[in-house]
């Protein structure tokens, strides 16, 4: 843990999700990282990786400073012993961040913080509102059940899911409101039973998706060029592909959401720690809350932001990305098989090859 | 000759058929580096525009991967140039034990999957605290760069009859010299060819470059992030026209310094 | 002439050197031999036998880190049935692919060894040579969008009333798919693409080494142009193709990003090690995998070898 | 007897090359005919175009008196033992001579027996198994003729198949070769660029020149009587002696020839010709003297045990009159 | 006289095989020296090992007296003509032949000077700036020679530099060799496998059989007095008899040979051979007339002119005394 910051080092290697570090080339009114840069002169190098499991990995190979984890990596990482503890009296707004979040389990242990909030969001669907019409969806069963669709057209081979094994989860949640005989509590802590069960429904998925994604860009695509009309996604995709004028939308379906509390943490062998600090100061002082909360379509770890007019983010559109809906969003954590609510579960490990194989037809 | 001199029809159907499969694909990468629609592959596109030339040309993101790429390339050819000629040289000469297995160990980096090469090769600098950059990769290219240098040069030297050399030293000259006047300029264009060749196969190479390159891009590898972040979709296509026009001139000259001979210019990519 | 010694004087140190090569030459092999052998047996064997160790490893199953001790385990997973499928799903589409692509290059390669003359074999050349240093990627991705559900062929096909056709392939088992490009089939047709080219050279270079007195001897014995072609043309090309086939298997077996872009996401080995390897972290489990295609090319290249494919290469 | 093959006025050019021209040609039926000529003459082109590789540019050819002109190689009752042999490496000796069958559907075991006869038939019996690469030359040469006799042509066709053989297995191949096509029967055409071949092999040669036949006959007709100085010159070692010479000789005015083994060593007194001797080559079973004779060199034959005059002496030489050949040109 | 070369007891063994097996062998410095033997009998191996391109397992060879075991090929003065030219491909003919000057340090217009002259020597003189590949069979040979004759060897080492040309162009060429070598005063060690050659050209001759010298002397000695049957079978093609034979002919219990030069055709009655003509053979020149004696191929050379029998013909053969040599075998 850090004492006093000391001079800049001139760069900070940052580890983060695709669109979580925008410098205006997207887009030109997006840009958090020049201004950053001028101030500072720490050049930001930014790392995309599309899954909780490659920042990981990331994070063991080393050579990064910080990393914007969610919570199904955050955990990983503090007990592989790859990110440091923080010291927030370095970070001079950490008390402007939500309540809820500044001790949040994913990144605090035993009272110890091991990073800064960064955003957090659901996993909304997305879909077509050509292909649905005046009938938008309000369940998951849309992506899990073979159906026609109010375009008159089966949803055969144009759903998606994602390319994770976190979006067993997003099945067990599923089973939670469909199945409650099977007694699930949390998506992320499944009995033997519960699992297969889960496993159950992604097979009947698999039945009904072309290809999975793995890419918000990739799934843009797939949206636009391959008939995609219903997915799980992120706010980042529905708000671009609206952007461009496509007809997608989005919801939270009645069953509720996953999603995604990401962290801003540091690597324990960081090069440039000082920088790394004022980063992550930046990040909960500047635009980047309010415009970020925009761009993505998530909710700002700094609730202010909605509101003081730093950025583009206005109260409503807080509202409309799940600002009230922080309960009702059930954030990414790493199964492990020790779990509180039932003694014994299916620990992540078996979540990956497994998901593997039900992709792979098994 | 008589029986052979012509094609058969359905031969000639079926070599123009595969050229076109071979090259339709290319026309469609000529074709989006002029389109109007810079964010996705509309087909067909919207409109046609020169623009994206000059946008390439302003783009300074390209710059450092083309700068990388061009140094790793440059190196990796110098280093396979100078090992596949050793080996060729040796492998050549004589026979001696073990022949068999060296020539299994040349070919093996370019006969086992790219994935394999930079897998290992990454994992070994893992265990050898061995920190990414520029060098690592040229480790990772030069290795399976070799075995394209070692294919010209040993058909060169298999063409060349032995007794040159004994012709030279029978002449009054000593080894330098030999290796001076006669051995260099007739290996000459075979060694520029593979080296030619081994240049293009680094410069294109992504899967292991991806294992071993840390956080530096190549030009492949922005590429690949151009691909699955578009930006400005055709200047990706118009870096891939410049660069397949730079590799036209040095394949061709490859084909006419290695004509007639028993090398196939490229074969073992 | 006479008068002077049998034996010229030595003139400096490259001639007692070449004098030392000479009455040594297994000094001199010695040195040539050492850097490239150095550098494949340290830097490629070493690498090889790193990732061997770390397949005997596993990996620690929350914090994914590395537990260096010895274990079988891993091993025991990449038999589980998910992976084993992975495993066998690459084999059928690397055999597929180097099939099909002999079967496409056959002819290019024959009419550019047999027929082509001149300019027209430059031409020859240059349209085989050309896809083969054009951008991987870039094609790879002309492909998607040759492929897509929205794409030219639907546009094509549709244009032409062949809509219907399209439909048939697509609603084959197994290789079918919504699109061509989440199918099997697309992922087929991409490799056969990417990776053919690397079967016409061998195979145009070996055919070429066909003498034609033999096709005259056989045409002169009775043998139509088929059976000419059959007994003679086919067999004498063989080491050529196989050559081939080696690209094409290997390049296959290993490609990781032409299934993730074209497909229907069930993974190839290439994408296991991939995966396993860069975002899960089971550097383990990427090791074992990466074992099998090892093991395979080893017995493959000891077959080819056998078949006389390395004089093809 | 009937014509085997017959050429009428056939010409085959290449661009501007008259490879054969305007050429007129009978080999009957059961003969041993010899091609022979310098290298380029045209000897391998008539070849190519009795078994059809070749197509005239004009003229007609016929086999046994048909029309060949629109048949293809593969349907002609020729059959071709090539100067490389084209052995099939990729099959056993058995299969290369069993190819002909195999192709014309001969099942495996009577392609196999015919296969075993032919080869028993060219002293290779044993030797089915083997691959063409581990045989001698001499070896892969017999399975060569062996794998096109089993056709049973009608007319077997040999292109300088001895060319690879060193002078040994050469002559005893020639004597092997000689004594087959007798057993046979059937018509041999053998190109060769080596005169004494032709002359100890052949019933009839034709002596090729830039295309052209100078001339055809039995090869005692070659040997003694060559038409032209061209003949006289390329077959064996003659002299020849130009039109003022043979005339002071007793001949007309015209060239012609006269073989050093007709020439005897006498002394310059007298004799018919004489000067001096201006090199020597020992050959064995003679020496060969060259007499430089008024300015032109004219060699004669030693018998061995003779005198040997040195270089430089004075020599004369003498012949009977029946040896001064006249030829046609003046 | 002095001795050019000299192998003493040398062997040169290649695993199993002795390629040459204890020589011993002398030659004269100026002579023409030629090594006669068939394939694989050691030819090449004892020219490497006087150019230093093998070293020997055992024994010591010699050069002008002096020991070259430690000599590598660059430092020895011998230099050789290779049986394919080895000309430097990449070189104009020039530069090939200004190839020993130059690395010798020899400034380019004094090399360039040196090399017209020698290809003036093979009149080659304005081919300088052609390619080898532009060369026939004949020049290429002749730039190998200019080439190897530049740096002025003691001793000229020649591998078969003829068995790549035609019978006329080699004859020619052997003309101009033995011309060359005769002007030029060096010793020529000349390797080749074709008889004729060897004793048309050579001083003195070497036969060589399985890695060993089986008779060495000048042509007339190796020719008319072969040592062995191998020999006499080798060289010629005499006839080779048992010692029976041999021994009824007047001769005594010991192998004897009998060139068929030497043979008359003679009625059959009191003759001294008799038999059975078994066949012919036209060589031009002559007849040669095989008779079989009692179970013995006898074969007889009859002159043009002479007359021939037919095959099955009742025939004697006559010969001189003399003409019966007894050789070293019992
Ligand atoms: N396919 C061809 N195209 C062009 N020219 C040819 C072709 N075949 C032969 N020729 C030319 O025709 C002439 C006769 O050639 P041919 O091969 O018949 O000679 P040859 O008498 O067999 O000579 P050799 O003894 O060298 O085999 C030569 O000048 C040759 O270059
Ligand atoms: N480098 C070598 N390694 C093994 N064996 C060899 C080698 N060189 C020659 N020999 C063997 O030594 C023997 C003599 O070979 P050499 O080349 O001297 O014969 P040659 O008389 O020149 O024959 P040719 O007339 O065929 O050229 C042969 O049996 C040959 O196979
Ligand atoms: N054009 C891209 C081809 C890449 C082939 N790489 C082969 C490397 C094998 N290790
Ligand atoms: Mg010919
Ligand atoms: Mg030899």
């Amino acid at each position: 843990q850090l004492a006093a910051l000391g001079t800049p080092e001139g760069q900070v290697n940052i580890v983060a999700w695709p669109g979580y570090i925008e410098r205006g080339e997207t887009m030109k009114e997006f840009d958090w990282v020049t201004k950053f840069e001028e101030a500072t002169s720490c050049k930001v190098v930014v790392k995309t990786a599309n899954t909780s499991d490659e920042m990981v990995a990331l994070m063991n190979e080393g050579g990064f400073d910080l990393v914007t984890a969610s919570g199904d990596a955050s955990l990983r990482l503090v007990a592989g012993k790859r990110v440091q503890p923080i010291n927030t009296d370095l970070i001079p707004s950490w008390n402007t961040v939500d309540e809820r979040l500044q001790n949040a389990p994913w990144h605090t242990v035993d009272g110890v913080h091991y990073g800064t909030p960064y955003m957090w969001g659901p996993n909304v669907l997305m879909y077509n509102t050509e292909a649905f019409g005046d009938q938008p969806p309000t369940s998951w069963n849309v992506v899990f059940e073979e159906m026609t669709l109010p375009d008159g057209k089966s949803n055969k081979g144009r759903v998606q899911a994602y390319d994770g094994p976190i979006h067993v989860a997003d099945a067990a949640q599923y089973l939670m409101t469909h199945k409650p005989e099977l007694g699930i509590t949390s998506p992320y802590e499944l009995t033997e039973d519960q699992y297969k069960a889960a496993l159950d429904l992604l097979r009947q998925q698999r039945e009904l998706v072309g290809r999975y994604w793995h890419d918000a860009f990739i799934q843009m695509d797939d949206f636009k060029n391959e008939g995609v009309v219903a997915s799980g996604s992120w706010p980042f995709q529905v708000n671009l592909l609206k952007s461009e004028g496509f007809p997608v939308s989005s919801v939270i379906p009645a069953e509720g959401a996953t999603g995604w509390a990401d962290t801003t943490m540091m690597h324990v062998d960081a090069e440039h720690p000082t920088c790394a600090y004022l980063w992550m100061e930046h990040t909960l002082s500047s635009n980047l809350q309010s415009d970020l909360s925009v761009w993505f379509g998530a909710v700002p770890s700094v609730p202010a932001a909605c509101s003081d007019g730093r950025g583009m983010q206005t109260q409503e559109g807080c509202d409309a990305n799940g600002l009230a809906d922080f309960e009702r969003i059930r954030f990414w954590t790493t199964p492990v098989s020790r779990c509180e609510s039932q003694g014994e579960c299916v620990p992540y490990y078996r979540w990956v090859s497994d998901y593997i194989g039900v992709i792979g037809g098994r | 000759m008589h029986s052979e001199a012509r094609a058969s029809t359905g031969l000639k159907i079926g070599a123009v058929a595969g050229l076109l499969f071979l090259h339709l694909p290319i026309l469609l990468i000529f074709l989006y580096a002029f389109t109007t629609e810079e964010r996705t592959y509309q087909f067909p596109p919207p409109g046609l525009t020169t623009e994206w030339f000059a946008v390439a040309w302003h783009r300074e993101d390209i710059w450092p991967p083309l700068y990388l790429s061009l140094k790793v390339a440059a190196v990796s050819t110098a280093l396979a140039m100078i090992l596949g000629t050793l080996i060729a040289a040796a492998m050549a000469r004589s026979r001696f034990f073990g022949r068999e297995q060296i020539a299994l160990l040349i070919i093996l980096p370019i006969a086992l999957p790219g994935v394999i090469t930079g897998m290992s090769l990454r994992s070994a600098f893992a265990v050898m605290d061995i920190p990414f950059s520029t060098f690592t990769i040229v480790l990772g290219h030069a290795t399976f760069c070799i075995v394209i240098v070692y294919n010209n040069a040993v058909a060169r030297f298999r063409r060349l009859s032995g007794a040159v050399f004994e012709a030279s030293a029978d002449l009054g000259a000593n080894g330098f010299q030999t290796l001076r006047y006669v051995l260099l300029p007739n290996l000459g264009s075979a060694l520029l060819a593979g080296g030619m060749l081994a240049f293009a196969l680094s410069f294109d190479e992504v899967i292991v470059t991806t294992f071993t390159a840390g956080q530096q891009s190549t030009l492949p590898i922005w590429m690949l992030n151009e691909l699955v972040r578009p930006r400005q979709r055709p200047v990706t296509n118009v870096v891939a026209i410049v660069v397949f026009a730079t590799t036209f001139v040095p394949i061709l000259l490859a084909y006419y310094l290695t004509r007639g001979g028993s090398e196939t210019a490229g074969g073992g990519k | 002439m006479t008068g002077t010694s049998a034996i010229l004087p030595e003139r400096g140190l490259a001639d007692r050197l070449s004098t030392l090569f000479w009455r040594r030459p297994k000094l001199l092999l010695l040195l040539l031999i050492s850097p490239p052998l150095l550098w494949l047996g340290i830097v490629y064997l070493g690498s090889l036998a790193a990732l061997l160790l770390q397949s005997f490893y596993s990996i620690d199953e929350f914090s994914g880190v590395v537990k260096e001790e010895f274990t079988l385990k891993t091993y025991g997973e990449l038999f589980r049935a998910a992976n084993m499928d992975i495993i066998i799903r690459t084999l059928v589409m690397s055999a597929t692919v180097t099939i099909t692509s002999a079967f496409v290059a056959f002819p290019i390669a024959y009419y550019a060894a047999r027929y082509a003359r001149g300019r027209w074999k430059a031409v020859f050349y240059l349209g085989i040579m050309l896809p083969l240093w054009s951008s991987y990627l870039v094609k790879v991705y002309a492909w998607k969008l040759i492929l897509a559900k929205e794409g030219i062929i639907t546009w094509a096909a549709e244009g032409i009333g062949a809509g219907f056709l399209l439909d048939a392939v697509l609603s084959l088992p197994w290789v079918g798919g919504n699109s061509l490009s989440t199918s099997f089939i697309g992922t087929w047709l991409v490799f056969v693409y990417v990776w053919m080219p690397f079967m016409i050279l061998p195979m145009q270079a070996s055919l070429e080494r066909v003498p034609l007195s033999m096709l005259e001897a056989s045409a002169d014995l009775g043998a139509s142009r088929r059976q000419t072609f059959r007994t003679v043309v086919l067999p004498l090309a063989m080491p050529g193709v196989i050559a081939g086939s080696i690209f094409t298997f290997s390049l296959t077996m290993g490609d990781y990003i032409i299934p993730q872009i074209v497909g229907t996401s069930a993974r190839f080995i290439g994408q296991a090690v991939y995966q396993f390897q860069g975002t899960a972290g089971n550097i383990p489990l990427a090791a074992a995998f990466a074992m099998v295609p090892i093991l395979i090319m080893l017995v493959y290249l000891a077959l080819a070898k056998r078949g006389g494919a390395f004089d093809a290469l | 007897m009937t014509a085997a093959v017959s050429f009428h006025r056939v010409s085959r050019h290449f661009g501007s090359v008259r490879a054969v021209d305007q050429v007129n040609l009978t080999i009957e039926e059961g003969s041993f005919f010899a091609m022979l000529g310098p290298s380029g003459s045209g000897k391998t082109t008539c070849l190519r175009l009795i078994s059809g590789f070749e197509s005239p540019t004009s003229g007609e050819i016929r086999i046994f008196g048909q029309d060949v002109s629109h048949v293809p190689p593969n349907r002609r009752s020729v059959n071709t033992v090539f100067q490389d042999y084209a052995l099939f490496p990729h099959m056993n000796v058995r299969d290369n001579v069993a190819y002909g069958p195999m192709v014309a559907g001969v099942g495996k075991a009577q392609r196999h027996a015919k296969a075993e006869e032919m080869l028993a038939l060219v002293k290779l019996d044993g030797f089915g198994d083997r691959k063409p690469g581990q045989l001698s030359g001499g070896q892969r040469q017999r399975v060569a003729l062996a794998r096109a006799l089993v056709n049973e042509p009608r007319v077997l066709l040999l292109d300088e198949p001895l060319g690879a053989l060193d002078l040994k297995l050469r002559e005893a191949m020639q004597d092997e070769l000689k004594a087959l096509q007798q057993r046979l029967g059937i018509t041999f055409v053998f190109v060769t660029h080596d005169q004494g071949e032709a002359l100890s092999m052949a019933d009839h040669l034709a002596v090729f020149n830039e295309g052209k036949i100078a001339q055809i006959g039995t090869p005692a007709e070659i040997y003694d009587k060559p038409r032209t100085r061209f003949v006289a010159d390329f077959v064996g070692s003659s002299n020849v002696l130009p039109p003022e010479v043979s005339e002071r000789l007793g001949g007309g005015k015209r060239w012609s020839s006269l073989r050093p083994e007709a020439l005897r060593l006498v002394a310059p007194e007298g004799a018919q010709l004489s000067g001096t001797v201006t090199g020597l080559r020992y050959l064995g079973a003679g020496t060969r003297v060259a007499v430089d004779v008024a300015g032109t060199e004219i060699a004669a034959l030693a018998p061995s045990g003779a005198d040997i005059p040195a270089a430089g002496a004075a020599v004369g030489l003498a012949f009977d009159a029946g040896a001064l050949h006249l030829m046609e040109e003046a």
